[in-house]
């Protein structure tokens, strides 16, 4: 085993019982991310990249269910962890940034109350050394005025500030591992690119890893090590940003990048035709199949297995299986 | 310089909380005005409807034997001679002078009467509030607990049926089974025969007992409450369980609940603090309409029970046409009806500081 | 040279009255849109561009200022605008969500404004009139017609919401943020069929955004707006080599992209800080000067005009009013 | 937040535990009190304690335990001479001079004199409510000649002037006097004590108000000083409980906590009672008789075939045997025991074939066969006696029998009274008990039948019959006994003729209680006159409690 | 075009059978639809179903007053001797009647009034309306009714008028709040820029989006009007005896209570087992609608 593996994710299957039936979501997901390493992961909404983050934390919704597969923390299974280990994880070594900061913060605590109770369920500290740690949290978000934040409701603060209060949750102590779930989907332009900097910064300074989970392509090209491309429940390409950017291979990734109108005016794609399958019964086989213009009969019958088509570029792909 | 500073900011904190006081209390006038005109159409539509339905409250008044002369003065005394709109004026100055006028049925003034009998009708109503709100919270927080787990259906079963049986049928079947098969409870009134009621202080008869010391007179009257008060919350604490319990499973789904158990929050700590306080907003609101409401469903509980209380004079004066009566109890519940909603108001205020302020 | 231009706006205002004071959605703002040409308007959230759509399609009465329509003063309530202007205009909304009424069928919501309009006799010729639309944005009539929303996707919808908007041949359409709930992959799909059939309607329209990249692709014009006010208009290709108001530079350099070249044209040296103000208490003189990195003593204090600094391209800020 | 609320919690559950806890202790441990004679009685609330306003069964007999009447009704309902000793009437009979006994003491302590009886009467008569309709057609003037002596003028002769007294209560002038609220709708005399005495008495009877809650209770103890003859073992205190349940007087009855049951029990339930060996029923004429009055004046009832067709078709055994078990048929438009009475008279009974006889005399006969409906005859209950369901249904399903629609309508007592006052509001039938207010028949006969008492609820038959009216104020002013009973057969008669009612039955009071209260009705012992069946002065407890 | 007519009809029949499945998932609302049917095929069978039906009319006979439940007389006979059960089963016939009476005449009337009231809310007929209903809302339902009720003499028909008086504002409540939120919604919107009358929108355009509600609030109201009418009857200011009112039933034989307990408890069970069914279905159609 790699030592310097931080997190792995192998074989991750993971369903939500509902009323209709079962909705198999993942299928197969894995990931590695390596100490101080940034990874990004793209995809199209309801591609399952919310379910892939959550499953690490466990904190999967109650009618979630993980039928299948390891996640490896420092060589620990997650999975397999007991409660008081996954309260020891949750509390000191991962962490997490939700997508939408007004639903993540409950509205009826102040920051204050929320910050104080998190740290000090984590570090048993007293009441002023807490808070004294929840101020530089909110500091080091670049937070103005951290002791107004810090005795406010969430709705007396903006999207922004919510979202940097977030962050400085999400960096109490000395993480080893953040997930950043879609942290700047809901925000105004400039104001994205604020906390989009902010956070980079921070990771950066405290060589911590980083998942940065999110839909706009331009965002992780910009601010990742290594990019994993999830569709329906599946990883199908992944390797080093620069290489997947400039040179994707699965055609889902060629078209989706296709799609990204660009400053520059270029012709416009066509988009994709089609849309995300419905999980409750999904297509067999490559799951893009029928979207794909290269679709062959093989695809609708077997998953395809990944192929690295260059150093760390894998794709999953049968057009590159047979070659 | 510095001590000056000191002092403000001593003082800000101090500022921030009278702040936040004035901010409920302008909230609160805001409602109060609000209802005010609430309450006079309410006077106006029952006023009307109790002076313009066909019925002679004055020969009603006299009683069966009287002279022609007795029925007229009495015409002339409850200002029925007069036209509508005056009646009604007169009314209502009578009212701001707190008076709301002459009871055809007990032959004294209907402010004497509410007096009388509110408090005992707010004390049964308190108790039952508090059988309402332990057990709905009870109920409510094992079901939401156990959320599509046995307890849960247990529990859910049990308020559909809670909700569905009459507060009357309640009350009789209490009656039945808790006072007559096994005599554990009296079966009506306030007071066993023989208690001298303790002298009228406050006229809650629970408090004026124990300020006259007479405990055995306590727990007699305690005695007394107790079947009617749990027949009255039963339904509204099946309503209120399953608010609850809705609340809860809905919680269970927020952002928010995985943030605080990503950060590693103990489970026990998450259901009791971080899903508890926001399931129990709307839940506050039900509740305390609920509450009120209670006075409605009094009448029937009372009237059972023959406990001495507001609902049971509202049936009498019902029952015996007198119009004084009938304005004055819709008017008084109406009345606390507001009150109870306001304060409704407050406490999800209180509970949720969206409500009500607003930083500019 | 009057008559080239199909809409006029001049100096609009729209308050609205809340319970926390008076929202000053757009306040001043003057435009022109050339016949045949698309006017693409940008702002975050707050800055009243979709305030300004909705006044122009008459869903609100303007405070005060006028809009012209064909030289027609059209800034009247919606109840005295005659059917005939409601019939010339129409309107693309943002949620696809709430777009559509989800109770009825998709041939009841496309044929409506033919009904109104009483443009069809027969449910037959109703069918084949809602058929066609359907075709023009690439939806197989037998299989939408029939449907609910709720049974398609947010793309669909949305294609439908243009089917309608197109439904009375209208000569001018806005497209309110038409794509900005869609994935990428959706979005191209909907931008298309909108630029075809604006090439084949040869509509005017004013397209509503807050992305810049998909402005670039599909408009000829751009107004830059910010917390109610014009700060920049320019044809779109002048303002992408020459952006001039420094909350448009910021804007433009807080775009994510894709490739080198894109990298080029984001303005060097300008970051995006601060918080977007609030519409109820804006700043005091240019709105933007609490943001500005060049803001000086006048910026607090005057609000700088609207200057054409070359042929089209307008600007408004004290920098360029010295020249 | 977690702790507070367990807190909140916990302390819900102690309260709650706590509260059983209580009501086990209770149950076995009852709350320990002085042993006194206890007599309590169930009664229906309204109760007016005052004298010039109630007038109800309940008040009446408040009035008989707290005041004096002048005369008080012996057995049978013969008048005593009380705080009247003796009187003298003037030949035309428009004098009387009344001698105060003396000696009686008011609840206060002062005596009884003639100006207190001088002020009852004004104050009666001032009010207009309660019985002040006895008097004020008659009295002109009441003055007091000395202490002991009243003077009372009256505008015309007055036959049963001396029984009528036994409805004037003696009040204590200063007492009243000096509870007037000011201003009130009686000029200088202000309320005339009517709020004050609402909750309080000031009479010289034999018990004196302890306690009185609207709605719930009157509490009388013992006045130690009463004048009057008093049994040995009579009640240290009578508690008059408002009951409205049945249930509940069932319940209070078997746990002995209750000495005499209200006067409305269902037969059901005095039934069931009846099989405990420690209860006893007592059953003893109220002074009272159930009718079906019809209203005269109203189609199809104006036409006496019709009249007597439903008089004919009417089950009188079902309602005697199984409604009001106990209860003789009435033979008259009065009471038989009632002094006056007639018990001689022709009588109506169930035979379908004479009721279809009449029926198809009447004019209304065709219309009536071809659409019933067009006909329908309203018969309207009073709520307050649920025993009137079973009879107007009953009657109901015999009119059916014969081809009339009934409709059956429950009303309110007092609405009831309402609707009586207008001869167009009147409904076609209406069931009502009747009590003579004063031992005798013509008492009856003026209130049911005089065409002044049409618009009262004492008469919906509307009779309005001069002949009648005639008989009837000539019978009432004749002063012998005698002739004056002869007169009032007359009347009986004429009565009959007409057929304006239903004369179902004698009404007897049913009470249950406790064997170890000794009523006078349980030797046969009864008045007739409402109010004086539970008299405090003859009632025996033979245990404390 | 028949292709299409079954295209529309087959997407129809989808609808349905995702309420139904909706509907059915839980076997609570099927009780309830279970208990609801049964009570309507009660009411509307009655004649026929019930064992004496004549004893729903002028009926008496006291020989066989106030029998235990047996064979002969499942659940007993009252005072008058007419059996329990056969007024039970008229009873939910009255039961019904009053609460369709009341819902046919509040319905129709406090949805107009509400959507009315939601579309101008900005205006003063909108502001009208409700505070015309916030008068009606602003004590508990029973107390006005009983109120209006004992000022009318009591009639079933009264009773009826007395309870619709105080039910319309809450369906001009939800109507209200229902439309003024779709208002705000785009569709409605685009149907006014288009062109489209306000009548068209509030009937055509919000309505269908209020159905689901009303419809669920119809269900459940079922068994809250039949509630008030038995606590109006209950207090004595319902239906004429001897109509088989249930509320009436079980005050009349409270009396009896604990004697002859099933004259009242009977009818008291069929009381709350028909808002039990009604409560149980309603909560069925909006899982139907919201699910």
């Amino acid at each position: 085993m790699d030592k310097d593996i931080l997190l792995e994710v192998k074989n991750l299957h993971v369903g939500y019982k509902t009323h209709i039936g079962i909705s198999h979501v993942l299928k197969g997901v894995h990931l590695t991310v390596h100490k101080g390493e940034r990874i990004g992961v793209i995809g199209e909404s309801g591609s399952g990249k919310t379910t892939t983050m959550k499953s690490i934390l466990r904190i999967l919704p109650s009618n979630g269910m993980i039928k299948e597969g390891e996640i490896f923390y420092q060589g620990e299974n997650i999975l397999e962890m007991k409660y008081e280990e996954l309260l020891e994880l949750r509390r000191k070594k991962i962490s997490m940034i939700f997508q939408d900061p007004t639903s993540a913060l409950n509205p009826l605590f102040k920051i204050g109350q929320l910050m104080l109770d998190i740290i000090k369920h984590s570090y048993n500290l007293e009441e002023s050394e807490a808070k004294e740690m929840a101020l530089k949290a909110l500091r080091d978000a670049a937070l103005p005025d951290p002791e107004r934040v810090f005795d406010s409701y969430p709705f007396q603060l903006s999207g922004g500030m919510r979202q940097r209060v977030c962050i400085a949750l999400a960096l109490i102590g000395d993480r080893e591992l953040i997930i950043a779930d879609e942290p700047t989907t809901n925000l105004d332009v400039t104001i994205k690119a604020q906390v989009l900097n902010l956070l980079t910064k921070l990771v950066r300074e405290r060589n911590v890893g980083w998942i940065f989970v999110s839909q706009a392509l331009g965002a992780v090209r910009e601010n990742v090590d290594r990019v994993y491309v999830m569709y329906a429940g599946n990883i199908i390409e992944w390797g080093p940003t620069e290489k997947v950017f400039s040179n994707p291979m699965h055609p889902y990734t060629q078209k989706l990048l296709e799609c990204v109108p660009k400053l520059t005016g270029t012709e416009f794609s066509k988009g994709i035709r089609g849309r995300i399958p419905n999980y409750f019964n999904p297509p067999s086989g490559c799951r893009f199949h029928p979207r794909c213009d290269f679709v062959m009969d093989e695809c609708k019958k077997t998953f395809p297995e990944p192929v690295e088509v260059e150093t760390g570029h894998f794709v999953a792909c049968n057009l590159y299986r047979r070659r | 310089m510095f001590k000056y500073i000191l002092v403000i900011n001593v003082k800000s904190k101090i500022v921030r909380c009278v702040f936040k006081m004035r901010a409920i209390w302008k909230y609160v006038g805001k409602r109060v005005l609000y209802v005010i005109p609430t309450l006079i159409g309410l006077s106006i539509f029952i006023f009307i409807l109790s002076r313009v339905l066909p019925g002679d409250p004055a020969l009603m008044a006299a009683g069966p034997n009287a002279p022609k002369w007795v029925v007229e003065q009495i015409r002339h005394q409850l200002r029925l001679d007069k036209p509508l709109w005056e009646q009604y004026y007169y009314w209502l100055v009578d009212l701001f002078h707190g008076d709301l006028g002459y009871s055809i049925y007990t032959k004294r003034s209907v402010t004497v009467d509410v007096v009388e009998y509110l408090p005992a009708s707010l004390q049964l109503i308190f108790l039952a509030a508090l059988f309402e709100i332990g057990g709905a919270l009870a109920l409510g927080i094992i079901s939401g607990r156990y959320a599509y787990k046995l307890p849960d259906n247990m529990v859910r079963v049990l308020a559909y049926i809670g909700i569905s049986v009459p507060s009357f049928v309640w009350g009789l079947l209490f009656q039945l089974i808790f006072a007559s098969l096994i005599p554990l409870f009296p079966s009506h009134g306030m007071y066993s025969y023989g208690t001298i009621s303790p002298p009228r202080v406050t006229g809650f008869s629970l408090i004026d007992s124990l300020i006259a010391g007479q405990f055995d007179t306590f727990v007699d009257i305690l005695w007394h409450m107790v079947l009617p008060a749990f027949a009255l919350s039963l339904g509204a604490m099946a309503q209120d369980a399953r608010i609850i319990r809705a609340g809860m499973v809905d919680t269970l789904q927020k952002d928010h609940v995985s943030l605080v158990r990503a950060y590693g929050i103990p489970e026990r700590t998450i259901f009791s603090k971080y899903i508890l306080k926001p399931s129990l907003v709307p839940a506050v609101t039900v509740m305390g309409m609920d509450i009120a409401s209670l006075l409605g469903n009094a009448f029937m509980v009372e009237m059972i029970f023959q406990w001495p209380g507001f609902s049971r004079y509202g049936i009498n004066v019902m029952l015996n046409k007198d119009i004084n009566g009938i304005v004055a109890v819709v008017l008084v519940i109406g009345i606390i009806f507001a009150i109870a909603n306001i304060l409704v108001d407050v406490v999800v205020a209180y509970l949720d500081p969206r409500i009500g302020r607003r930083s500019a | 040279m009057e008559n080239e231009y199909i809409l006029k706006i001049q100096n609009l205002k729209k308050y609205f009255e809340t319970p926390y004071g008076t929202v000053r959605a757009v306040d001043n703002i003057s435009l022109k849109v050339r016949k045949g040409t698309t006017m693409g308007l940008v702002g975050e959230s707050g800055s009243g561009k979709s305030t300004t759509g909705h006044v122009v399609v008459g869903l609100f009465p303007p405070t005060s200022g006028k809009i012209f329509f064909k030289n027609k003063d059209i800034s009247v309530p919606l109840e005295k605008r005659s059917k005939e202007l409601k019939k010339d205009i129409q309107m693309v909304f943002q949620d696809p969500a709430s777009s559509l009424n989800p109770k009825k069928i998709i041939r009841d919501i496309v044929g409506l404004p033919l009904k109104v309009h009483k443009m069809v006799q027969t449910k037959e010729e109703l069918e084949e009139k809602v058929a066609k639309l359907l075709e023009m944005v690439e939806l197989p009539p037998e299989d939408f017609m029939y449907r609910r929303p709720v049974d398609i996707g947010g793309g669909e919808k949305q294609a439908v919401s243009i089917a309608r908007a197109i439904a009375t041949n209208p000569s001018f359409v806005i497209f309110d943020e038409p794509t900005s709930a869609l994935d990428v992959s959706i979005q191209a799909k909907i931008i298309n069929s909108i630029l075809n059939i604006q090439r084949k309607f040869r509509l005017t329209s004013l397209f509503i955004t807050h992305d810049l990249s998909l402005m670039r692709n599909i408009s000829s014009e751009v107004t830059i707006m910010y917390l109610g006010k014009v700060c920049e208009i320019a044809p779109t290709d002048v303002f992408f080599q020459k952006p001039l108001h420094p909350y448009t530079q910021m804007l433009l350099s807080s775009v994510p992209v894709l490739t080198k070249e894109e990298e080029e044209l984001k303005p060097k040296g300008i970051k995006s800080i601060g918080e977007i103000g609030s519409p109820i208490h804006p700043p005091s003189g240019c709105r933007f000067h609490p943001r500005c990195p060049y803001a000086k003593e006048i910026c607090k204090k005057k609000e700088p005009r609207l200057i054409e600094v070359e042929p089209g391209h307008f600007v408004a800020c004290h920098l360029y009013a010295e020249k | 937040m977690n702790k507070k609320l367990l807190a909140a919690i916990s302390v819900i559950v102690v309260i709650i535990i706590v509260i059983g806890v209580l009501a086990a202790v209770q149950s076995t441990q009852k709350p320990q009190a002085e042993k006194k004679r206890l007599l309590r009685i169930g009664f229906s609330w309204p109760t007016y304690i005052d004298p010039a306003v109630g007038s109800d069964y309940s008040s009446s007999t408040a009035f008989t335990n707290l005041y004096d009447p002048l005369i008080f009704p012996g057995e049978k309902g013969v008048p005593k001479p009380w705080v009247a000793e003796s009187w003298e009437t003037s030949p035309d009979g428009l004098t009387w001079r009344l001698h105060i006994k003396q000696g009686i003491k008011f609840h206060s302590g002062d005596e009884l004199k003639a100006e207190d009886v001088v002020f009852s009467f004004q104050r009666l008569l001032t009010i207009g409510k309660g019985y002040a309709y006895l008097f004020t057609p008659y009295i002109d003037s009441v003055t007091a000649v000395d202490d002991y002596t009243v003077k009372v003028t009256l505008k015309k002769p007055y036959g049963p002037f001396v029984a009528a007294m036994m409805r004037v209560y003696v009040l204590d002038k200063d007492v009243v006097m000096q509870h007037i609220k000011k201003p009130g709708p009686y000029g200088d005399n202000g309320d005339y004590g009517t709020d004050w005495l609402l909750t309080h008495d000031a009479g010289s009877g034999p018990y004196k108000v302890k306690e009185v809650v609207l709605e719930d209770h009157v509490y009388m103890t013992r006045f130690k000083d009463y004048w009057g003859p008093m049994t040995e073992n009579a009640a240290d205190e009578i508690h008059m409980l408002s009951l409205a349940q049945p249930a509940t007087e069932k319940t209070l009855l078997t746990q002995k906590q209750l000495e005499i049951s209200s006067q409305w029990l269902p037969e059901e339930t005095i039934d069931a009672l009846a099989k405990e060996n420690y209860l006893k029923v007592a059953a003893f004429p109220g002074g009272d008789e159930f009718y079906i009055m019809m209203h005269t004046k109203k189609p199809p009832l104006d036409d006496i075939h019709v009249r007597k067709a439903i008089a004919y078709a009417v089950d009188y055994d079902t309602i005697v045997d199984q409604i009001f078990p106990g209860n003789p048929i009435a033979k008259g438009p009065v009471p038989s025991y009632l002094p006056g009475a007639d018990p001689n008279l022709p009588t109506y009974y169930r035979d379908l074939d004479k009721a279809m006889e009449e029926l198809q005399k009447s004019k209304y006969w065709p219309d009536i066969k071809n659409n019933p409906n067009k006909y329908a005859i309203d018969f309207h209950w009073i709520a307050e006696v649920p025993a009137e369901e079973k009879v107007a249904i009953m009657v109901a399903q015999n009119l059916q029998e014969i081809g009339l629609k009934v409709n059956v309508v429950k009303v309110p007592w007092l609405s009831v009274v309402e609707e009586m006052a207008n001869i167009s509001t009147s409904p076609h039938m209406v069931s009502v008990f009747v009590s003579a207010h004063y031992a005798e028949a013509g008492s009856l006969l003026e209130s049911r039948y005089h065409s002044k008492s049409a618009d009262t609820w004492e008469q919906n038959e509307w009779l309005l019959n001069e002949t009648i009216d005639q008989m009837i104020e000539d019978a009432l002013s004749t002063i012998d006994t005698n002739e004056r009973y002869q007169e009032y057969a007359e009347i009986q008669r004429a009565i009959m003729e007409l057929c304006p009612s239903i004369f179902l039955f004698d009404h007897m009071l049913k009470v249950v209680h406790q064997d170890y209260v000794k009523l006078p009705q349980d030797e046969g012992y009864y008045t007739g006159v409402m109010g004086y069946d539970f008299d405090g002065r003859l009632i025996e407890v033979l245990s404390t409690t | 075009m028949s292709r299409a007519t079954i295209l529309s009809e087959w997407w129809k029949t989808l609808e349905l059978k995702k309420k139904w499945y909706n509907f059915s998932r839980s076997p609570l609302s099927l009780i309830g639809l279970i208990i609801s049917l049964s009570t309507i095929i009660l009411a509307i069978f009655a004649p026929w179903i019930a064992p004496y039906p004549e004893h729903a009319g002028f009926y008496t006979d006291f020989e066989h007053a106030n029998l235990p439940p047996s064979w002969q007389h499942l659940f007993g006979t009252d005072e008058f001797g007419r059996d329990v059960l056969s007024r039970t089963i008229f009873g939910f016939r009255y039961s019904l009647m009053m609460a369709a009476v009341v819902l046919t005449l509040v319905v129709p009337a406090g949805v107009i009034l509400g959507l009315i009231a939601g579309y101008y809310r900005e205006r003063w007929i909108g502001k009208l309306i409700m505070r015309i209903s916030d008068i009606f809302i602003a004590v508990p339902p029973l107390v006005l009714a009983l109120s209006v009720c004992s000022l009318l003499t009591p009639s079933a028909f009264h009773a009826m008028m007395a309870v619709s008086l105080m039910w319309w504002p809450w369906y001009t409540r939800l109507l209200y709040n229902v439309t003024s939120s779709i208002k705000e919604e785009y569709f409605v919107y685009a149907a006014k820029v288009t062109g489209a009358s306000s009548a068209h929108i509030m009937f055509k355009e919000i309505f269908p989006n209020a159905m689901g509600a009303v419809l669920t609030k119809i269900t459940l109201d079922v068994g809250w009007v039949i509630l008030l009418g038995a606590s109006l009857s209950f207090v004595g200011l319902g239906a004429q005896p001897p109509t088989p009112d249930l509320g009436t039933m079980v005050s009349d034989g409270a009396k009896f209570l604990p004697d002859y307990w099933w004259i009242s408890m009977f009818p008291a069970l069929a009381i709350s087992y028909i808002i039990l069914g009604f409560n149980l279905l309603g909560d069925g159609i909006k899982d139907a609608f919201e699910g």
